[in-house]
């Protein structure tokens, strides 16, 4: 490889690692002897001078790129940006089934959304936004269940502390068992949701 | 032949174990100048589109529509063989069948042209490598709080009866060849003499290319004769008294 | 801030971020306004010239900084890197659907791609190049859009940087040969050339 290729391979060796590189990685890496690297190194540590944002620095065993020591208060504006914490369409409608419907295991919930809901349930459980419930006697899908961090989210004071669900009309194949599931739990009055009916008293 | 530009992708070997759905395949086979569908095993198209081995499932109005096309096929192969005369007049139904088809896959060809310029930009960009080392910042603050009336309105929109699909966004860009026609013969009514450029002219590809599937239409029913002194050049359009 | 000083930032940021930063995200840090900071961008952009082994593109909706294309085989060697499973031409056929008319649900790709689409959509979702959007007010099928792995992997700008969908159109006498061979394709000899049929325009 000639130096200038050497150059920008280290280059971009330095930028991918997350850790300082000793010199026999590189070589081992770029498989060349110490003394081009060396020179390689040199020439990366040259090119980003102090009117660059970064430096190529040698550290504890090893060659780092890092921001320089004097933007450290512009880096640490964007280290201490919130998170994007929104709550996307496909997760919101994923909380509201096993929030109603709790505790309800994936294919359940998959059916019901009719969507392929195992991505969704994984990153909510990650969010500790839901848990696992444990699994129907007899065997079955884990089921899951809303967190008191779900709750504190979105200002509920107890589990089940819901929204009523009034005026609520269901169609579709799995109306019949969700509208008494529904029932049983309180979140909808007794009487079938005819329009201006509904009772409400679910939330209570 | 000429000016028929094939493009590029469709200039393939064809094989037929490739198709990933019955507008691959029927694009591919109609496209290309050098497959007389005549000469296609059609037990193999059938079986690499619908067999086990296909990829996808077909939705049952296109299988349905395709199996009655490559049927009208396999009866107009075996006529030939057998040295039958085949000039009868073609059931209409299958005719408009045959119609919808062509317009859904001129529809459909976009699509498929545009999958080929992703996979291009795919290997094109393939290169690249990011660092995405996490940066491990502050305790981020406390999120928001959310509204729980979008869990109720979230589960409410789950029970509502779906209305039928609509390919309304599609269809806008689609042009009806009876209105064209309607279009061509409103015109033919206020002269007699046409040309083809003045009349797609500030239409869009589509439009013109269905156009030109009118006009062809009426030139073979008789109501209008055609010329074209110029290769690529205008098409006079001339009605009929 | 001076000129100068702004590009250090920037490129700091650049190298820090985990993903790529959009202009405003930028502004926000750096706590200035879109001018300069686009201006600094540019001025990043000239300093990693091919040089290098890096290189600052705008991409998935922001700025990112990446190795270089031709870097890849010795990046790799650093850092193993998951071969990108194969896209199959039913899933890029999907995703160009996906892409020109999102948000769009099953039934509409289904139905304009002629096949039952469920399992090929399910798997673009596992795979992060397409999510859900959300379903139509007043309830439907769930609809999808492109996500911003699928912005980089296919080297996109951001969302809808793609080519007009009519540049993809069937010419007029391709669209022609498409009704002709199907509309032939049963009853040959039925509809021969008709006194004064002018084909000529077709090309057959």
């Amino acid at each position: 490889m000639s130096d200038a290729a050497l150059a920008r391979a280290v280059e971009a060796l330095l930028f991918l690692s997350p850790s300082p590189l000793a010199v026999v990685d590189l070589c081992e890496v770029l498989q060349e002897p110490p003394g081009p690297v060396q020179r390689a190194l040199q020439e990366v540590v040259a090119r980003h001078g102090e009117e660059g944002g970064l430096e190529v620095v040698e550290i504890a065993g090893g060659w780092a790129m890092r921001t320089r020591a004097d933007l450290a208060e512009v880096c640490d504006r964007l280290r201490d940006r919130p998170e994007d914490e929104r709550i996307s369409p496909a997760a919101l409608e994923t909380l509201a089934v096993v929030a109603y419907l709790e505790p309800i295991g994936r294919p359940e919930i998959g059916r019901l959304r009719g969507v392929a809901v195992d991505s969704t349930v994984n990153s909510l459980v990650e969010r500790g936004l839901i848990e696992e419930a444990g699994r129907p006697q007899g065997g079955g899908a884990m089921r899951y269940r809303t967190t008191r961090a779900f709750q504190e989210r979105f200002g509920l004071r107890h589990a089940g502390d819901l929204p009523a669900l009034e005026d609520f009309e269901l169609s579709g194949e799995e109306a019949e068992r969700v509208r008494r599931q529904l029932l049983d739990a309180g979140h909808i009055g007794a009487a079938p949701a005819a329009p201006g009916e509904g009772d409400g008293h679910g939330g209570e | 032949m000429t000016g028929m530009a094939v493009p590029d992708a469709l200039a393939q070997p064809l094989s037929l174990d490739l198709f990933e759905g019955p507008f691959d395949l029927l694009l591919t086979l109609v496209l290309r100048e050098e497959v007389d569908l005549l000469d296609l095993p059609l037990l193999e198209v059938v079986e690499g589109a619908l067999g086990a081995e296909a990829g996808e499932r077909w939705d049952s109005d296109t299988a349905g529509e395709l199996i009655v096309l490559l049927a009208a096929m396999a009866e107009l192969k075996a006529r030939v063989l057998l040295g039958e005369e085949t000039d009868e007049e073609p059931d209409p139904d299958a005719l408009e069948a045959r119609e919808m088809l062509a317009a859904r896959l001129v529809a459909y060809a976009p699509f498929q042209r545009a999958a080929r310029w992703l996979r291009e930009r795919a290997a094109a960009s393939a290169g690249p490598r990011y660092r995405r080392v996490p940066m491990g910042g502050a305790t981020p603050r406390p999120p928001a709080p959310l509204d729980p009336g979008a869990l109720r309105d979230a589960l409410a929109a789950l029970f509502v009866e779906a209305p039928a699909p609509s390919l309304a966004h599609i269809d806008r860009r689609r042009v009806s060849i009876p209105d064209v026609l309607a279009r061509l013969r409103r015109a033919l009514g206020t002269a007699r003499d046409l040309s083809f450029d003045e009349l797609v002219r500030g239409r869009d590809r589509l439009e013109e290319a269905i156009t030109l599937m009118a006009t062809l239409e009426l030139a073979r029913r008789g109501e209008i004769t055609l010329s074209q002194p110029q290769e690529f050049g205008d098409i006079a359009i001339t009605g009929v008294a």
